[in-house]
C-alpha cells in the first residue's frame, strides 16, 4: 500500500463528500428541514454545468453559475410548493416530497439528457499532477480549496452574522420568528435556494472526477445524510469534520481491507458512533 | 397627552372556525397611553392582541380594519407590522430556546433607530432594566428559568424599536416582586414615550400602572374607561378586587 | 386465426444505467422481427414484439413477465441482469412458456432450479476465461492483478480466468486483488493498491458498463497503473469506448461478436441484420444487439422446424441442437441450453475496436 | 391511606448543577397526606429544578423517599405508577388530540387494554374505552374543563383552562403526591377560586400536594407548609403566616410589605 | 350501538374483497396484481404502525420483510418445511433482529433515527449479496409451491395463492386496528407526541419503542414469508429501495393514520405500475408528483378528497364517535 497516496485520496475523497454535504447542513441544522432530493439536484447540477461546457460551448466558470442558477430555481420552486409543510413543521411528509421532487427531477434528467454515461471535462479535471509517486489533478486541489473556503464563510455567516441568526429563528420557531419582524417565507425560500446553489456548485466540482449518469446521486444523498448526522445537526465545523473522516475513512478502509465493503462498514461505524453518542461527534456549547 | 390614536382597530371580528372570539367595534390607544385589558379566562384577550398583529399559532378569520399611526395595516403580514413599530410580546414561549439571551437581544432585521415615535433601546438600556439578563447573557434560551424567559421577552420586543407594544400576560411566572417592577417598568417606558396595550390577568397589580381599562367579556367589550373610574365598577371590584382573598 | 400475429414478449431495462443498452437490444429484436416476417414470418404467422422494461428491478421484471404472459405471448427472450432473469424464471416457467435468456451471465440460470428448459446465448463464464487466460499465458506475465466487481459475476469470472491458468498449468503471482462494489465510480483507493503492487497485467472485471467501466479505465490511465489494462470478456463495448474515450486506447479485451470483422463480415444473416437495423434505427449493432437478434432468429428457426409454438417441443430442438445461417454463423447448443460461442481477442486503437489477427 | 406512617413525600439534600451553575443545593423538605406544601422563591431560585431532581429527569445528588421508602433510583415513569406525579411550568399537552382525548390517553393505565386482550376481546376493549371517555370526561369537569372545550385541541382552549388541563392530565388517573408548578400562572376571576376549591378537595382526599407559586393570595390561604428557595438554598421554612413576616423573605422574594 | 353497524360493516367490506380479482375479470394478471398488492400492503402495515403511531420514520423495514422472505426461503427450499414452521420461524427470527435493532435504535430520534435504520438496511444488503449462506449476489432458488398437505391445499400460481394472500391481508389489517386501540397503540402515541408527559404519566419511551418493534417486525415479515412463496427467488433485492419507497409512499399517499390507507396506497401505485405504466422514467415522474401534490397540497392526503366517507375509515372508530376530529 501506498500510504501517502492514500491520504491524498482520503483528503480528497473528504473534502469532495463534505462539499456536497454542505447545503444541506444548513438546511437541516440551520432550518431543521430535509431534501432527500438532494442527489438529484446534484446530478442536475452535474448536467447542467455538462450540458454548458459540452453542448453549449460556454467556458467552465461560466458553466458553473449557470448551474448554480439552475440550482437556486429548483430550490426556490421545491420550496415554494412544500411552504405550508414547512410552516407547519411536518418533518415526515417534507421528507417524502423532496423525495417525490428526486423522482421527477430524475425521470426528466433522463428524457431530457439521455441515460447514457458522460464525462464532464473541465481546465482542471484533464490537468494531472504527478508528484514524485503521488497523483492528483488540479480539479483535486479545487476541490479542497473550494470547500474549506466555503465553510470558513458559512460558518462565519451562520454564527456571526444577522442572516445566519434569522435563518436560526426560524429554525427554532418559525411564528415567533415573525414577531421579531422576520418574513418567514422569505427565509426559507432562501435556505433552499442556497442549498440548490451549493449542491450544484459542489457537483460542478465534484463531477468531473468520474462519469456522470442521470440515475446517479443515490450515493450522493446518502454521503451527505451520514456527514450531518455524524457531524451532528446543525454544526458546520461538525460536518466538516464528519466529511473529512469520512473520506479518509473510506480511503484507509478500502486501501487496508477493500472498497468493496468501505460503505458497509461506515455505516457499521455510524452505528456505532450514534448509538455510543447519539448526537454525533460535534459537541455544541451548553448541549442542546 | 396627545388625543390622535397611534393604534386603532374598528370593526374587529375574529372567528376560530365558525367561533366568534371577539366582536370589537372599537378600540383604540392614544400617544403615550397605557391600556390595560383584563377580563377572565376565554374572554378573548389575547385573540385581541394577537389580531391586531395579525399573528397566531391557531388560524383565525380576521376581519376588520387596523390603523397604525393613521396608516391602514389591516393586509400587511405580521412581519411587515413588525416591522412598521407594532410589537406583541405573546403569551407562551416568548425566546428562542437555542440561542444565547445575547443573541435573542441581537437585532434581527433593521428597523429604523429613530423615527415617528419610535424610541430605540440600546443593549446597555436593556440590561439596566434587567440585571439579571446581564447575568445570564451567555446562556441558551432554554437554560432560564421561567422569569427569565419573561424578561428576555419584553427585551427582545424592546430591541425593535417599538411604536406601540402589545402586552399578552407580562407578569405570569414572575416573583411579586418582580411583577411590580416589570409592571413599573412598563409605565416608565410609556412616560419615556411609548405606547401599549396590556392584557393583564393580575387586575389589582395592573390598576395601579394603567390609564384606561378595558373589560372584555366572551369577546365583547363590557366596560371602558379611566382606571380611576373603573376601580369601583361593581363588575371589576367584585370579580377581579379580592373576591378571593382569604 | 391463422393470420392473427405471434406475440413475442421482450423484457430488458429500458430506463436506468443500463437503459440505453437494454433499448438497443430491443430495437435489435424488433429489427430481427422484421427480417422474419419480411420473410414469411413463423410457421406462417407475422411475429409482434410487445416490449416491456424491468427497471433492472426484479420485483418489476416479474411483474412484466406475468403482464406479458396474461397478454398470451408464446416466448420471452429477456434477460439484462442476472437478478432480474432468475426472479423471473420460476414466473414464466410455471406458466409454461418459452423462456429464451439473451445476456444475463450468472451458472444458476442454466441450472434447471427456476427452468429446467433454460436457454441462454451469451457466453458463460468458464467459456470467457479460457480466452483471457490463454492470453495471459501468451504474454508470459507472472505478476498479475485483479480488479473485480464484488458480485457473482465478478467473483465468477475472476474463478474461472484463474481455474484455466491453472489448468495450463502456469505459474504467475496474484499481486494484488481489488474487489468493489457494482456501481463504484471511484476507483482511485484500489488504483492506488494495484499500482503499488506494480502488476505486468491487470484484469479489470466490471460489467458497469454505463459507469464503472469507463471511469475504471480513465483512472488507470491517470494513474500511470503500469503494466497492461486488460478487460474481461465482453465488458467493453464501443459505448464504453465512447465514454472512456482516448484513455481506452491500448486497452485489451475479448468478445464473441464483431459486426465488420470475418468470419462476421461476409455472414449473409448478419449482413442483412446490420443493414435491417441500420435502416430501421440508424445503429449498428453490437454484441449486446446481435445476441437479442440471434435469440428470436434461432427461436423462429427452431419453432419453424417443429411446427410448434409450444414450451416443450422448441425449447427440446434448441437444446443440444444445431442452427444454420444464424447472425452467428453455424452454431450449437450445448444439452444444458448454452449457446456454443468463439471468443476473440481485441485492442483498442484510436478508440476503434482492432481483433487481433493471432487468435482465432 | 398512608396517614399517620410519616410524610408521603420526603426529599433529603437535593442538589442540582447545570455546568458551573448551582441551581439547587442541599434542600430537604417534605409533606403529609393531605398538606399542602408551597414552595416559593425568586425567579431563577431552583424552584423548577427541584421538581426535576425530585421526579428525576435531571441528574442530582441527594435522597427521595415516596411513602417511606427510598425512591432515589428508581426511573422517572415507574415513580409515576407508584403515585408521584406532576405538572410542568410550561403547559404540556398531547398537541394533535383534543382536550378529552388527551385525558383519555392518560387514563390508559387503568383503562387500556393489552394488544392480545384487544385483538381477542374487541368488544371488551370497546366498552372499557366507554368507561374510560366517561371517566375522562367527569375528571375534566371537576378540574374545571367545561363540556364546551372538550373537543378542541389544548393550544384551542384560553390559557386559563389549559393550565387547567395540564393538572388533569398530571394527576391523570389518581396520585399519591401531585406536584405542581404555578398552577395559577395566568388565572384570573372565577378560575382563581376554582383552583382554590379544587386544590382543597385534593387535600382533603388525603393527597399530598406540592405547589410552586408566586401568587401570594393563593399560596398564603391554602398551604399548610411553606418553603422558600433563594439561590438554590433553603432560605426559610414555616408556616405561611411565619413566612409572611420573616424579614429575609421580605427582602428577598415579596418585596415591600404589603 | 354505532359499533355493532360498523362491525357488519366491516365483515361485508370484508367479504367483498375477497371477491375483487373475479369482479376485475379474474386473468391472471388480476390475480398477480392482487396478490402482490395484498403481499406488499402487509408489507406496509408493519412499517405504517411506526411511522404514524410512533411518529419514526423507519428505512430497516426492508431488513424485517427479507428477514421473513430469507428465513422461508432456506426453510422451505433446503429444509422442506412447511409454510406454517416456516412462517413461525420467520417471525422468531424477525424478532430477534427487531429487538437488536429496536435495542440499538432506543436513544435515537428523528433524522438520527431514519439514518441509523438506513445504515442497518445498507449493512444487511451488503451482508446479503455477500454471504454465500443467503446465496450471495445470486439469491435462493428452488422454494416450492405453497402447500398445505393436511387441508389438501396447494397454491400453484397467483389464483390458488389468493386465499392466503387475502387471508393474511386482513389479519394484518385487525391487528394494526387492534394495536392502535390497545395501551401499546395509545402509549406509542404518548410518546410521539409529548415524551416529557409520557414519562410523568407513567409510560416508558424507550420499553413501549422497542415493544412497538416487536410488533411492526413480525407484520412486515409475514409479507416477506409469503413473497418467498409467490415469487419462488428471493435474492438481495428485497433490500433495494424499491420495496423501500413502495411502503414510505403507501403508507403516506392516501394521508396517515387511515387504517385502510396503506392498502389503498399500494393498490394505487401497483395498478399505476402494472397497467397503466408509461416507461420507467415518466412512471418516475407520475409517482413523484402524486406525492409532491398529495401531501403538498391535500393536507388529509389523497382520502381527504372523499372526505364523507372517511368516518368509516378513521382510526378511532370506536365510540368516541364524532366529538374527535380528524387531525389536519
Ligand atoms: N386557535 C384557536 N382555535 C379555536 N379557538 C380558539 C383558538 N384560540 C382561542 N380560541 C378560543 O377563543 C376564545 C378566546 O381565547 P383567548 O385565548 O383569546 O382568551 P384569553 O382571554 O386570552 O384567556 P386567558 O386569560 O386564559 O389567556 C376562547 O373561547 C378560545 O376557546
Ligand atoms: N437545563 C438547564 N441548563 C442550565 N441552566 C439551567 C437549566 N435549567 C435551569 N437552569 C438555571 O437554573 C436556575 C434555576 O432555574 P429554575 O427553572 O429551577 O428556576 P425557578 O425557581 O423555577 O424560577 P421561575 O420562578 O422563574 O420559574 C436558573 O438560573 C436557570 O437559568
Ligand atoms: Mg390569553
Ligand atoms: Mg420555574
Amino acid at each position: 500500500m501506498n500510504f501517502s497516496q492514500q491520504l491524498v485520496n482520503g483528503i480528497v475523497l473528504g473534502h469532495a463528500y463534505a462539499l456536497i454535504a454542505i447545503g444541506w447542513t444548513v438546511l437541516l441544522g440551520v432550518a431543521r428541514l430535509v431534501n432527500f432530493g438532494h442527489g438529484q439536484m446534484y446530478m442536475l447540477g452535474a448536467f447542467v454545468t455538462w450540458y454548458g461546457v459540452s453542448r453549449l460551448g460556454l467556458p467552465y466558470f461560466v458553466a458553473i453559475p449557470v448551474a448554480m442558477l439552475a440550482g437556486v430555481a429548483v430550490g426556490y420552486v421545491m420550496q415554494r410548493v412544500m411552504l405550508q409543510l414547512t410552516l407547519k413543521q411536518d418533518l415526515v411528509s417534507i421528507m417524502i416530497v423532496t423525495l417525490g421532487f428526486g423522482y421527477v427531477l430524475h425521470g426528466a434528467a433522463a428524457l431530457f439528457f439521455g441515460s447514457t454515461g458522460q464525462i464532464l471535462e473541465t481546465p482542471f479535471s484533464t490537468k494531472d499532477i504527478y508528484w514524485g509517486d503521488l497523483w492528483f489533478t488540479y480539479q483535486d486541489i479545487a476541490i479542497v480549496i473550494v470547500a474549506i473556503l466555503f465553510f470558513a464563510a458559512l460558518k462565519y455567516v451562520i454564527d456571526r452574522t444577522r442572516i445566519g441568526r434569522l435563518a436560526r429563528m426560524v429554525a427554532e420557531d418559525p411564528q415567533l420568528a415573525q414577531l421579531a419582524g422576520v418574513n418567514v417565507r422569505r427565509v426559507y425560500l432562501g435556505v433552499f435556494a442556497f442549498e440548490g446553489a451549493a449542491v450544484a456548485l459542489a457537483a460542478a466540482l465534484v463531477a468531473p472526477r468520474t462519469p456522470i449518469l442521470t440515475s446517479m446521486g443515490f450515493d450522493e444523498v446518502i454521503i451527505t445524510f451520514v456527514v450531518v448526522v455524524l457531524g451532528g445537526i446543525g454544526s458546520v465545523t461538525g460536518s466538516y469534520v464528519a466529511g473529512l473522516a469520512l473520506g479518509l475513512f473510506t480511503a484507509f478502509f478500502g486501501a487496508f481491507v477493500s472498497p468493496a465493503y468501505a460503505t458497509a462498514a461506515a455505516f457499521a461505524v455510524l452505528i456505532a458512533v450514534l448509538v455510543i453518542r447519539p448526537g454525533g461527534l460535534a459537541v455544541s456549547p451548553g448541549g442542546r | 397627552m396627545s388625543t390622535r390614536p397611534v393604534l386603532e382597530a374598528t370593526d374587529l371580528k375574529i372567528a376560530y372556525g365558525g367561533n366568534i372570539a371577539l366582536d370589537v367595534p372599537r378600540i383604540a390607544v392614544r400617544e403615550r397611553e397605557l391600556v390595560g385589558v383584563v377580563g377572565a379566562n376565554g374572554a378573548g384577550k389575547s385573540t385581541l392582541v394577537n389580531g391586531l398583529l395579525g399573528w397566531s399559532r391557531g388560524s383565525p378569520k380576521v376581519s376588520g380594519k387596523i390603523m397604525l399611526d393613521g396608516r391602514d395595516i389591516s393586509d400587511l403580514p405580521p412581519h411587515e407590522r413588525v416591522r412598521s413599530g407594532l410589537l406583541l410580546i405573546p403569551e407562551g414561549k416568548l425566546v428562542f430556546a437555542q440561542m444565547t439571551v445575547e443573541e435573542n437581544l441581537a437585532s434581527s432585521v433593521d428597523v429604523p433607530t429613530e423615527g415617528q415615535g419610535r424610541r430605540h433601546y440600546s443593549s446597555e438600556e436593556i440590561y439596566a432594566l434587567f440585571p439579571r439578563l446581564y447575568e445570564r447573557r451567555h446562556h441558551l434560551g432554554s437554560q432560564l428559568s421561567g422569569g427569565e424567559r419573561q424578561m428576555l421577552g419584553i427585551a427582545r420586543a424592546l430591541r425593535l424599536s417599538p411604536r406601540a407594544l402589545l402586552l399578552d400576560e407580562p407578569s405570569i411566572g414572575l416573583a411579586p416582586r418582580l411583577v411590580s417592577t416589570v409592571l413599573e417598568t412598563v409605565r416608565a417606558l410609556v412616560d419615556s414615550g411609548l405606547t401599549v396595550l396590556l392584557v393583564e390577568q393580575n387586575v389589582r397589580a395592573a390598576i395601579e400602572v394603567v390609564d384606561r381599562l378595558v373589560l372584555l367579556e366572551r369577546g365583547r367589550i363590557l366596560a371602558e374607561g379611566p382606571a380611576s373610574e373603573m376601580r369601583d365598577d361593581p363588575r371589576i371590584a367584585e370579580a377581579y378586587l379580592g373576591a378571593h382573598v382569604a | 386465426q391463422a393470420q392473427q400475429p405471434i406475440k413475442v414478449g421482450v423484457i430488458f431495462p429500458l430506463s436506468g444505467g443500463a437503459g440505453p443498452q437494454g433499448q438497443h437490444v430491443t430495437q435489435a429484436v424488433q429489427a430481427m422481427a422484421a427480417i422474419i416476417n419480411e420473410s414469411g414470418g413463423v410457421m406462417g404467422r407475422q411475429i409482434e414484439i410487445l416490449s416491456r422494461d424491468d427497471e433492472s428491478t426484479p420485483a418489476v421484471g416479474v411483474s412484466r413477465a406475468n403482464e406479458l404472459i396474461s397478454s398470451g405471448v408464446s416466448v420471452i427472450i429477456e434477460g439484462w441482469n442476472s437478478p432480474v432473469t432468475l426472479a423471473m424464471q420460476p414466473v414464466i416457467n410455471r406458466a409454461n412458456i418459452l423462456d429464451i435468456t439473451a445476456i444475463s451471465k450468472a451458472d444458476p440460470i442454466l441450472s434447471g432450479e427456476g427452468n429446467p428448459l433454460a436457454v441462454r446465448l451469451n457466453s458463460s463464464n468458464s467459456q470467457d476465461g479460457a480466452v483471457i487466460a490463454k492470453y495471459i499465458a501468451g504474454t508470459k506475465a507472472k505478476r498479475i492483478a485483479f480488479m473485480t466487481e464484488n458480485d457473482a459475476y465478478g467473483n465468477g469470472a475472476q474463478e474461472s480466468i484463474e481455474a484455466e491458468l491453472k489448468k495450463l498449468n502456469y505459474a504467475y503471482d496474484k499481486v494484488a486483488e481489488e474487489k468493489f462494489p457494482f456501481n463504484q465510480a471511484d476507483f482511485r483507493v484500489a488504483l492506488t493498491n494495484v499500482r503499488a503492487a506494480n502488476p505486468e497485467v491487470t484484469i479489470a472485471i466490471n460489467a458497469n458498463e454505463g459507469l464503472g467501466m469507463p471511469a475504471l479505465i480513465r483512472q488507470a490511465k491517470q494513474s500511470r497503473l503500469p503494466g497492461q489494462l486488460v478487460t474481461a470478456v465482453g465488458t467493453v463495448a464501443p459505448s464504453v469506448i465512447s465514454v472512456a474515450g482516448e484513455a481506452a486506447n491500448g486497452v485489451i479485451g475479448a468478445d464473441i461478436y464483431f459486426p465488420d470483422v470475418e468470419p462476421f463480415a461476409s455472414n449473409e444473416a448478419n449482413k442483412k441484420f446490420i443493414a435491417k437495423t441500420q435502416e430501421m434505427f440508424k445503429y449498428t449493432p453490437d454484441k449486446y444487439m446481435a445476441l437479442g437478434a440471434t435469440s428470436l432468429q434461432v427461436w423462429a428457426m427452431a419453432a419453424n422446424e417443429v411446427k410448434s409454438l409450444d414450451k416443450e417441443p422448441v425449447a427440446k430442438r434448441i437444446r443440444g441442437g444445431s442452427f444454420k445461417g444464424t447472425i452467428f454463423g453455424d452454431v450449437s447448443f450445448a444439452a444444458n441450453g448454452q449457446l456454443e460461442s468463439n471468443h476473440k481477442l481485441f485492442t483498442i486503437e484510436n478508440q476503434k475496436i482492432v481483433v487481433r489477427p493471432a487468435s482465432n | 391511606m398512608s396517614g399517620g406512617l410519616g410524610p408521603v413525600l420526603r426529599v433529603e439534600g437535593l442538589g442540582v448543577t447545570y455546568g458551573a451553575l448551582v441551581a439547587l443545593d442541599a434542600v430537604t423538605w417534605s409533606v403529609d397526606a393531605g398538606e399542602i406544601l408551597g414552595i416559593i422563591g425568586p425567579n431563577g431560585a431552583g424552584k423548577s429544578s427541584c421538581y426535576d431532581a425530585v421526579t428525576h429527569l435531571v441528574t442530582r445528588r441527594g435522597r427521595v423517599f415516596l411513602n417511606g421508602e427510598e425512591v432515589t433510583d428508581t426511573a422517572p415513569h415507574l415513580l409515576a405508577e407508584r403515585g408521584l406525579k406532576r405538572a410542568f411550568q410550561q403547559n404540556a399537552f398531547f398537541h394533535e388530540l383534543t382536550v378529552l382525548e388527551n385525558m383519555v390517553t392518560v387514563l390508559q393505565d387503568r383503562y387500556g387494554t393489552g394488544l392480545l386482550a384487544t385483538a381477542l376481546l374487541p368488544f371488551t376493549q370497546v366498552r372499557r374505552r366507554a368507561d374510560a371517555v366517561e371517566d375522562a370526561r367527569q375528571r375534566l369537569v371537576r378540574f374545571g374543563i367545561p363540556e364546551a372545550y372538550h373537543d378542541l385541541k389544548p393550544t384551542n382552549i384560553p390559557y386559563g383552562i389549559q393550565r387547567m388541563l395540564s393538572i388533569a392530565l398530571a394527576y391523570g388517573s389518581g396520585a399519591k403526591a401531585l406536584m405542581l408548578d404555578e398552577p395559577a400562572a395566568g388565572l384570573g376571576g372565577a378560575d382563581m377560586t376554582h383552583l382554590i376549591n379544587l386544590l382543597i378537595s385534593l387535600k382533603k382526599e388525603g393527597l399530598a400536594v406540592v405547589v410552586i407559586e408566586h401568587h401570594m393570595d393563593l399560596i398564603m390561604s391554602v398551604a399548610d407548609q411553606i418553603v422558600v428557595l433563594e439561590q438554590g438554598r433553603l432560605l426559610a421554612t414555616g408556616t405561611p403566616h411565619h413566612i409572611q413576616s420573616d424579614p429575609r423573605v421580605l427582602e428577598a422574594y415579596l418585596g415591600r410589605a404589603q | 350501538m354505532k359499533s355493532g353497524i360498523k362491525t357488519i360493516l366491516f365483515a361485508a367490506l370484508a367479504t367483498i374483497g375477497f371477491f375483487v380479482p373475479t369482479l376485475l375479470g379474474g386473468s391472471g394478471a388480476v390475480y398477480a396484481a392482487c396478490v402482490l398488492i395484498a403481499i406488499f400492503a402487509v408489507m406496509s402495515y408493519g412499517l405504517d404502525i411506526v411511522v404514524s403511531d410512533l411518529g419514526e420514520v423507519s428505512l430497516a423495514h426492508t431488513v424485517f420483510f427479507a428477514v421473513g422472505a430469507y428465513t422461508t426461503a432456506l426453510l422451505s427450499a433446503s429444509a422442506g418445511i412447511g409454510p406454517v414452521l416456516s412462517l413461525a420461524g420467520a417471525i422468531l427470527m424477525v424478532l430477534l433482529v427487531a429487538a437488536a435493532l429496536g435495542f440499538v435504535t432506543l436513544q435515537l430520534r428523528e433524522f438520527v433515527f431514519s439514518l441509523v435504520t438506513y445504515a442497518v438496511a445498507v449493512v444487511a444488503a451488503t451482508v446479503a449479496q455477500n454471504w454465500d449462506f443467503l446465496g450471495g449476489s445470486d439469491g435462493l432458488r428452488g422454494i416450492p409451491a405453497f402447500e398445505l398437505p393436511w387441508l389438501g391445499f396447494t397454491a400453484r400460481n397467483d389464483q390458488e395463492l389468493w386465499p392466503v394472500a387475502y387471508l393474511l391481508l386482513l389479519v394484518a389489517i385487525y391487528l394494526v386496528s387492534a394495536f392502535r386501540r390497545s395501551k401499546l397503540g395509545q402509549a406509542a402515541m404518548m410518546v410521539h407526541l409529548n415524551q416529557r408527559l409520557a414519562v410523568t404519566s407513567g409510560v416508558d419511551p424507550q420499553r413501549v419503542r422497542l415493544q412497538v418493534f416487536l410488533v411492526s417486525a413480525p407484520i412486515t415479515a409475514s409479507a416477506g414469508w409469503l413473497y418467498a412463496y409467490q415469487r419462488a427467488y428471493i435474492s438481495a433485492d428485497v433490500l433495494e429501495t424499491y420495496f423501500l419507497i413502495l411502503m414510505l409512499t403507501a403508507v403516506v399517499v392516501m394521508g396517515r393514520r387511515l387504517l385502510l390507507g396503506p392498502l389503498l396506497g399500494v393498490a394505487l401505485i401497483q395498478i399505476q405500475e402494472k397497467f397503466f405504466s408509461f416507461g420507467g422514467y415518466v412512471d418516475k415522474i407520475i409517482l413523484g408528483s402524486v406525492l409532491i401534490l398529495t401531501l403538498a397540497f391535500l393536507p388529509n392526503g389523497l382520502f381527504g378528497v372523499v372526505a364523507p366517507l372517511r368516518n368509516l375509515f378513521t382510526r378511532r372508530a370506536t365510540p368516541v364517535g364524532k366529538t374527535i376530529p380528524e387531525r389536519s
